[in-house]
């Protein structure tokens, strides 16, 4: 028979048991059991199928209810699987779902998500369906995929790799598809403060919450289940305070709701445990319902910083490990007990029981009673507590101990499962047992994953077979199963005592507390490696790892290999790198390699737990800061006026510049030439709000300037301003800008755009830490005022008119000056400065009257046609004068001399920043690249900024390259191109012709020449 | 130790891969040795695999204080790149691609060198000029990277938003399709493996204390927990705890550690093609074979051992992978973990000779160390075996930290106006 | 069911009318004469305020004093200190239109505030003021009374800030 | 995130506020043209970078504006004390700790 009739055969069973089973349907749904709302049924969607589930259910449950067990196909072999868990720590069933358009979203654990009308989900990692998945035939060849099967391969012939086996491996890559709209939900997130955080609501965080918030401590309780309770919701029949569990449970919480200080938070995960206690928490606030109420976040991010930290997670069941232990239909029984109790749901009529654990045999007496017929107990273990034995006898339930599973029956569920004795360490003749479940226990994992973000240490515990939690990093205490202690009423002393200990620490007292427990479900096991069998070890498919489909062989396969640690064992095998991240593998992966070594568990290690504890959506990390709350917008008093006018922006670090006033028509070439044209003709207007400006002020500012910048300051009177320089203390360009001396005391500082925080960080640094003598203050006013450049020859004739208290005289007010005056009636500071080489002034107003003062010159402005011109145009009439631009013809490796401002130094000064290094071998050799202007031999050929300069362009690669291209634009004013570049020896080559290599492989030839390509004398700025 | 072949491969699929001999194997110190490394990640590993193939020196030991690959090698995102700006960067990184290029063959171990091509958005117009340079520069240094439109960028990579409205538009992208990932784990195993083959001993879980110096001052060994062992030569290729050792030998480092962090997603089917980054966000992303989506994140800002790393800085990287790539906003981190990276005054790597007779030292390559691997590893022991630096990592001294010598990768994208 | 997080009673956000507000410099040793000047007993501990009448005064650093005052007695401020800056030197300068000032009210103003300031408010006593964040624009918070608050933002930080309040309001009204 | 105590408000804040300003205790040179190139390095590059306690800068940027020093361990990132600029590094048995 060809595979593909195997397969066909396969469903044609697979489709008459789903019919008996379909038949079955509601015998396995027990309306006087679980906490589902049997009274409210809900409709969802599996693959394309509708089912009934009841409010309260989680798609697992309600899947089960249907008798459905296959659920996906695993990642490597995409062999059948089902549900295993309850929990989050499901590795195998999950799904792809949606609620609409953008909220599609992949690998979500069924056993999490609660059903809703209208929920659609699929199933995953299958091709054309999950019944017959052509992806299975990797399970034929599963001898070839053993472990580092992918680093031994894929290498012959070596071209092929790119091509061929790449894509391959990659197709196969992956379980579920992802989302491709936008998504249209809304995440939020907060700040959290208190005394106590308890994570984890079952009994021992019960308990510790009633003691703690009795105090009037603040108390927070988050548990990821939709109810809390924890254990408690799985088991119903022992008695609290004389009260059945539930009631108990019911109690406890109103008597918490009740309280102001305590907030219980549900559908609400602690994702990871970060210094001095910071816990994470992510709260699903939507994912439940059908109706979702507008402006409602989907889930939100909680940071919250407590006093004491209570973990009360409990313990994770272990699978056993044999052949055929991932066919659907085996899974945890504390799982089947859950599903059984608080979901009102059989996972089968005819289960057995394979354990090595007393609490599965509680599992088997819930299913009896509930009237399944239970096929078996089969226990690893020789001697049981002889209640269990009764218990069982008395409901006719058969016992096989001493036993091993060697194989399990069936195709997509599971059909009979094969058992032997063990006698001796032989493996007896096997029998085969016909079931429709295998609930297995291999004892229970203390969950410490959040304690192990702290570093605490984990420290292997002979007795309890496990991690348990050793020295502590942080102010946390574990409470319950989490320190390996078994059964309710344990849990709940542990609880209370652990929220006594908090308290404590807390410097508070807390009442005592005691809870009188009966029925109590107490136990102990026995946790062990792959179950001994009869037949070929090496054709056993005994899993360990179910999702990525890691086997006991594959783990000894390993240690085989060389791989001695642990770390390298997970890595080389994957195992415990699913999404469930080890939580049902990493102790049992653990077992076997520590076995194949022949060393002692603790000393194989174990591998670190790492947040999150459950995969957690990016949208909920992200928060607010998506679109245009993704960060800060920063925008000027005249931001609006220029949206208004149509003005294109570009974005300088936070702010948003205008670039260009395009008229209709205009492209940004022709839009600037038009700027720069109007500007040199007559005005031009411009926003400079953006430049950083601070206030140096106090007795010793002069000093302190002295220190900072490169420049002289002492002879600066007031009323007069200068170009600054500041350097690192490494001697290279870090910020400049025009500085002006309002008083004796004091300065008013501009920086550039970028530079304003750096700049003012610095200077409180050095004022702070190595100038602390000096009486010096410092304080941002880069938005207290907004500044409007006017510049042009006409600028004097607009503003002198709008000026009081101010002569605006060549002679009374010349370049470089500075004043407190008014303009148009509102109080500046006026500067006759120019970075356009034009007739130049800066006006500095109070902010709220940006705006106005701006729409007042353009309106005053109108005789001159004034211009507004955006930061591209400032680029270009500051490049024809060869004025730098801090960050583009400088990059942090440039000297003042190198850039060819060497004037800026103040050369008598014993001391300023970033002296002492333009003295260092490197900096003073020759050969250093220096900031020249180059004109291009075709006048019409602009320059890319960025390309590189070279002396022979027909050289062979590598090129020597002596420098690149840092400006360059169309000069109006010239009627050419003008670039500037750092060339190395560049002021020596004056004239020279250099070559510039472009990306179509041709070249363009450009002369150095001096920078400042316009006005050299500086005419313009004089005149009348 | 197995050659593996498609035919060995076969074999012992046949015979339940019952017969696949160790890898390397768990060797004990020896008294002495020709050369100690410590530090057994890609570039300790590396350096000794060269030292016997290429320098016939075989009596080397590489010492770990962990087990071998668990530092930045097994913790980073595993990018591989070499459009860097400056000659001495682009011309070193690139050595390294050509090596990786053939490093599968030449280590009969699959490293899955996977050249999908590295991506760089430029978000203003700085991040184009400063690009441009780049690209400018690699081209005639004859190293592969080039310019795309926000078009061409948005064909290459479609889970990208090239929406004019985001907050950080992409206004173009430099492209190095010779670059891509590697699989970072079976760069190590496959070093240490065929080092082992040739003899070197890698010897695990043996921290060492301090490196000690003869009466002349020269090399003399290292003390370790399981003992002193000796050697003339010692190589430091120890990532983050560098200083801490080198100090032990009475040289002071230029160096600073600190916490780098990185996550993965849930896996999903191919859905991400390249590997794309963005300085100005502060975003890098590539999809592993397995499926993740593999999402680097930047430094803490404090000086840390601790591979810890705070919420905040991943609550950012998380929000900047959703900015640019919004489809994204519905996926799940699954696991995030935090390495050390050692970081120099000029973000480039200390790769050559020291004061100290017999030591040398390779580090500080701070974020960009795994894409150097092999062509570290092999400068390195180049470096030792001749006692002298290869043309390649010349420039890479320490002494440049005194003559001011930089080669200020970061500098040179500095932003201001 | 059990009780989820406990549903808020209104809060609401307002932005306040301008007043003169200046930032003081000044060595803790001169604040006698500070205080005679601005005419209100200076606090001596960073995050005290005093007010008196409509003049109010908050300590943020070791040496520094954000002054509130009606906007028509800025100038008459800016005179009277810069009469005792010879002797007693100082920096005084004007920040009115540095920032401006969002009100926060009601029993729930604690709560939205959490959604993007990371202090712990309950520690934070009526009358008293911080520099602090809100999300990542640095702002000074003011508490006035358990429930009432003043955030002073930056001008061009403004817009974030109060765009995120809304968001935050809009999340409060649905109750989730 | 860590928490932080700041020296001068006398308060334990989050990280957040402040920003780390490198190794403490380097001072810079009176007469830095008197340097060596080589005390000039060690001045602009040098630093301990210990793997235990470290003396570090942070600045309270976002609060009270200061500059302070830190004493904190490196592998656990926990803080031992925190003293004002100027201040010498204190001896850590007679250091007050930090309070919680």
């Amino acid at each position: 028979m060809s595979p593909l009739r195997v397969q066909a055969g396969g469903l044609g069973a697979d489709q008459i048991q789903q019919i008996q089973l379909g038949g079955k349907m509601s015998d396995l749904r027990i309306s006087s059991r679980g906490r589902v709302d049997h009274a409210r049924p809900v409709r969802f969607s599996f693959d394309g199928k509708s089912y009934e589930g009841r409010q309260g259910d989680t798609v697992a449950s309600a899947l089960l209810a249907n008798g459905v067990h296959l659920v996906g196909r695993s990642f490597k072999y995409h062999r059948p699987r089902g549900i295993v868990t309850a929990g989050s720590e499901e590795p195998n069933a999950l799904i792809g779902t949606s609620r609409g358009p953008g909220q599609f979203e992949p690998n979500t654990r069924a056993t999490m998500q609660e059903v809703y009308d209208g929920l659609t989900t699929e199933s995953q990692n299958k091709w054309p369906s999950l019944k017959f998945d052509v992806g299975a035939i990797n399970d034929r060849l599963y001898m070839l995929f053993s472990a580092g099967f992918y680093y031994k391969t894929f290498m012959w012939p070596k071209s092929f790799w790119d091509k061929v086996y790449e894509p391959f491996i990659r197709r196969a890559a992956g379980l579920g598809r992802s989302p491709t709209e936008l998504d249209p939900d809304h995440y939020a997130s907060r700040y959290l403060h208190c005394d106590v955080l308890i994570v984890g609501s079952g009994p021992a965080g019960l308990a510790a919450a009633l003691t703690s918030a009795r105090t009037g401590a603040s108390v927070v309780v988050v548990d990821e289940q939709s109810e809390m309770g924890g254990t408690l919701l799985s088991e119903p029949s022992p008695m609290i305070e004389d009260k059945s569990a539930w009631v108990w449970l019911a109690s406890a919480l109103d008597e918490l709701a009740g309280l102001p200080n305590v907030r219980l938070m549900n559908r609400t995960t602690a994702i990871g445990y970060y210094h001095q206690n910071m816990v994470g928490l992510c709260q699903k606030l939507t994912d439940h319902l059908s109706e979702v109420p507008a402006d409602a976040p989907r889930e939100r991010l909680w940071r919250v910083r407590a006093g004491q930290v209570i973990l009360a997670q409990g313990a994770i069941e272990r699978p056993m490990v044999f052949d055929g232990n991932d066919r659907p239909g085996v899974m945890m029984a504390g799982a089947a007990q859950t599903f059984l109790n608080r979901f009102g749901v059989k996972v089968g009529d005819r289960p057995v029981i394979l354990t090595s654990h007393d609490s599965a045999w509680h599992t088997a007496f819930d299913l009896a009673d509930a009237g399944c017929k239970v096929a078996a107990i089969v226990d690893t273990r020789t001697d049981i507590p002889p209640a269990l034995m009764q218990a069982a006898m008395s409901r006719q339930i058969e016992v096989l101990t001493g036993h091993t599973a060697t194989a399990t029956g069936g195709r997509s569920r599971v059909k009979s499962i094969r058992v032997n004795p063990v006698r001796g360490g032989t493996v007896g003749t096997a029998r085969t047992i016909s079931c429709d479940a295998v609930l297995m226990c291999g004892g229970w994992t203390p969950s410490l994953h959040l304690f192990s973000h702290t570093k605490g240490s984990l420290e292997w515990d002979a007795k309890a077979k496990a991690y348990l939690p050793g020295h502590k990093t942080e102010a946390v205490h574990i409470a319950g199963a989490g320190r390996g202690l078994w059964g309710i009423a344990a849990a709940l002393e542990d609880g209370a005592k652990a929220g006594a200990d908090a308290l404590r620490d807390l410097g508070r007292k807390a009442g005592p507390a005691t809870y009188a427990v009966t029925g109590d479900r107490t136990g102990t096991g026995i946790t062990q490696k792959e179950l001994p069998t009869d037949r070929n070890p090496s054709s056993a498919r005994a899993f360990v790892d179910f999702q990525n489909d890691v086997t006991a062989k594959d783990i000894r396969l390993a240690v085989r290999e060389g791989m001695r640690s642990i770390e390298h064992v997970k890595r080389y095998t994957t195992n415990g790198m699913a999404t469930d991240q080890g939580k049902l593998s990493n102790m049992n992966g653990l077992t076997i390699a520590s076995d194949a070594l022949g060393k002692d568990i603790p000393q194989v290690g174990l591998t670190t737990f790492r947040p999150p504890y459950t995969p957690t959506t990016f949208g909920a990390l992200a928060g607010y800061h998506k679109g245009s709350h993704f960060e800060v917008t920063r925008k000027t008093p005249i931001d609006s006026w220029a949206t208004e006018n149509g003005a294109a922006f570009e974005p300088v670090a936070l702010w948003r510049r205008a670039w260009y006033f395009p008229k209709s028509g205009e492209d940004m070439h022709k839009a600037v030439s038009r700027e720069c044209r109007a500007t040199r003709a007559s005005l031009g207007i411009f926003d400079a709000s953006t430049l950083g400006k601070i206030e140096v002020s106090g007795p010793d500012a002069v000093e302190f300037m002295n220190r900072m910048y490169t420049n002289p300051w002492a002879k600066l009177s007031p009323g007069k301003c200068r170009y600054g320089l500041l350097l690192g203390e490494d001697g290279f360009i870090r910020d400049d800008g025009v500085i002006g001396r309002i008083r004796d005391d004091l300065f008013h500082v501009t920086t550039t755009t970028g530079g304003a925080a750096r700049v003012l960080n610095m200077m409180e640094d050095y004022l702070q830490t190595e100038w602390p003598d000096l009486q010096v203050w410092l304080t941002s006013t880069t938005e207290e005022w907004a500044t409007i450049a006017i510049n042009g020859p006409n600028a004097r004739k607009l503003l002198a008119p709008l000026v009081e208290r101010q002569d605006m005289s060549d002679a009374a007010f010349p370049h470089m000056s500075v004043a407190e005056c008014t303009v148009a009636g509102f109080p500046s500071r006026l500067f006759r400065i120019s970075f356009t080489g034009e007739l130049g002034f800066e006006v500095n107003v109070p902010a709220r009257h940006g705006r106005a003062l701006w729409e007042k010159l353009m309106a005053a402005g109108k005789p001159y046609d004034i211009c507004p011109y955006g930061t591209e145009t400032m680029h270009v009439l500051r490049a024809e004068k060869g004025y730098i631009i801090i960050g583009q013809d400088t990059d942090g490796t440039v000297t003042p001399e190198d850039a060819g401002i060497g004037w800026a130094i103040g050369k008598s000064k014993p001391d300023f920043v970033g002296k002492r290094s333009l003295a260092r071998p490197d900096i003073v050799a020759k050969g250093r690249k220096q900031l020249v202007g180059l004109l291009t031999e075709n006048p019409k050929d602009v320059l890319v900024e960025g390309a590189q300069i070279v002396l022979d362009p027909k050289q062979a690669k590598p090129m020597k390259m002596i420098g690149h291209v840092t400006s360059a634009y169309w000069s109006e004013a010239l009627g050419r191109s003008i670039a500037m570049a750092v060339v190395e020896g560049g002021f020596d080559r004056m004239g020279d012709t250099l070559h510039i290599p472009t990306a179509d492989g041709g070249s363009q030839a450009a002369k150095v020449t001096g920078c400042v390509f316009y006005d050299p004398a500086g005419d313009r700025l004089k005149v009348e | 130790m197995t050659h593996f072949s498609a035919l060995s491969l076969l074999k012992n699929a046949l015979t339940g891969n019952k017969n696949w001999t160790e890898q390397w194997p768990d060797a004990q110190p020896k008294k002495e040795y020709d050369v100690i490394i410590v530090g057994a990640g890609g570039h300790g590993l590396g350096a000794a695999y060269y030292l016997a193939k290429e320098h016939g020196i075989t009596n080397v030991a590489v010492i770990e204080k962990g087990w071998l690959g668990g530092g930045n090698t097994g913790r980073n995102t595993t990018i591989i790149r070499s459009n860097y700006l400056y000659d001495e960067s682009a011309k070193l990184y690139d050595h390294a691609l050509d090596l990786w290029d053939n490093l599968s063959t030449e280590l009969n171990y699959n490293i899955m060198y996977s050249k999908r091509g590295v991506m760089m958005l430029a978000h203003n117009v700085h991040d184009v000029q400063s690009f441009q340079r780049h690209i400018h520069s690699n081209r005639l240094n004859g190293v592969d990277n080039r310019w795309l439109s926000t078009a061409e960028a948005k064909a290459f990579c479609p889970p990208l938003n090239v929406s004019p409205d985001a907050r950080y538009p992409v206004m173009g992208a430099a492209l190095q399709m010779r670059a891509g990932t590697a699989r970072h784990d079976a760069v190590a195993w496959g070093y240490a493996r065929a080092a082992a083959k040739r003899g070197v001993d890698i010897i695990q879980n043996c921290p060492v204390i301090s490196i000690r110096r003869a009466a002349d001052g020269s090399v003399d060994g290292v003390e370790t927990a399981k003992g002193f062992i000796r050697a003339k030569k010692v190589a430091v290729s120890a990532a983050g705890h560098t200083s801490v050792i080198m100090q032990s030998a009475g040289v002071k480092m230029p160096l600073e550690s600190y916490p780098l962090q990185a996550l993965v997603s849930e896996p999903i089917k191919p859905v991400f093609p390249c590997v794309v980054m963005s300085n100005t966000v502060h975003a890098y992303i590539s999809q592993s074979d397995k499926g993740e989506l593999v999402i680097g994140s930047g430094t803490d800002q404090y000086v840390s051992y601790s591979q810890r790393g705070g919420l905040p800085l991943i609550e950012h990287t998380v929000a900047a992978i959703c900015e640019v790539f919004p489809i994204f906003n519905r996926m799940r981190m699954l696991r995030k973990w935090g390495g050390i990276v050692d970081v120099t005054p000029d973000r480039s790597a200390i790769l050559g000779k020291t004061p100290v007779k017999g030591l040398y030292v390779n580090c500080g390559w701070g974020t960009g160390g795994f894409k150097a691997t092999p062509g570290a590893a092999h400068l390195l022991a180049w470096t030792v075996a001749k006692d002298e630096p290869h043309k390649l990592n010349a420039p890479f001294t320490l002494e440049r930290f005194t003559t001011g010598r930089l080669i200020d990768e970061a500098a040179a994208a500095a932003v201001a106006h | 069911m059990n009780a989820p997080v406990k549903s808020f009673a209104a809060v609401s956000v307002a932005v306040l009318p301008p007043v003169a507000r200046l930032n003081l410099r000044i060595a803790p040793a001169d604040l006698d004469t500070a205080s005679a000047t601005f005419g209100l007993p200076l606090p001596g501990k960073i995050g005290q305020g005093q007010a008196k009448g409509d003049r109010a005064a908050w300590c943020l650093g070791p040496d520094e004093w954000l002054l509130h005052a009606p906007e028509v007695e800025q100038a008459a401020i800016v005179a009277d200190f810069a009469a005792v800056r010879a002797l007693t030197p100082h920096s005084l300068t004007v920040i009115s239109d540095r920032e401006f000032t969002i009100a926060i009210t009601g029993p729930s103003a604690q709560e939205l505030l959490s959604v993007a300031c990371p202090l712990d408010l309950l520690r934070m006593a009526p009358g008293t003021a911080k520099r602090t964040l809100f999300d990542s624009a640095q702002v000074v918070l003011i508490r006035d009374s358990d429930d009432a608050f003043r955030i002073e933002v930056w001008r061009s930080f403004f817009p974030h800030v109060s765009e995120l309040l809304d968001i935050a309001l809009r999340e409060f009204a649905c109750g989730l | 995130m860590l928490l932080i105590h700041c020296p001068y408000c006398v308060d334990t804040l989050p990280e957040l506020e402040f920003a780390y300003a490198g190794e403490a205790h380097i001072a810079r040179p009176a007469n830095p043209m008197s340097q060596s190139d080589e005390e000039w390095r060690d001045f602009l590059f040098i630093r301990s970078n210990p793997r235990g306690l470290h003396a570090e800068r942070w600045r309270h940027i976002h609060g009270c504006g200061r500059f302070f020093n830190a004493l904190r361990d490196t592998v656990s990132d926990k803080f031992s004390v925190t003293y004002k600029a100027g201040r010498p590094r204190p001896d850590l048995e007679k250091a007050v700790q930090v309070p919680k």
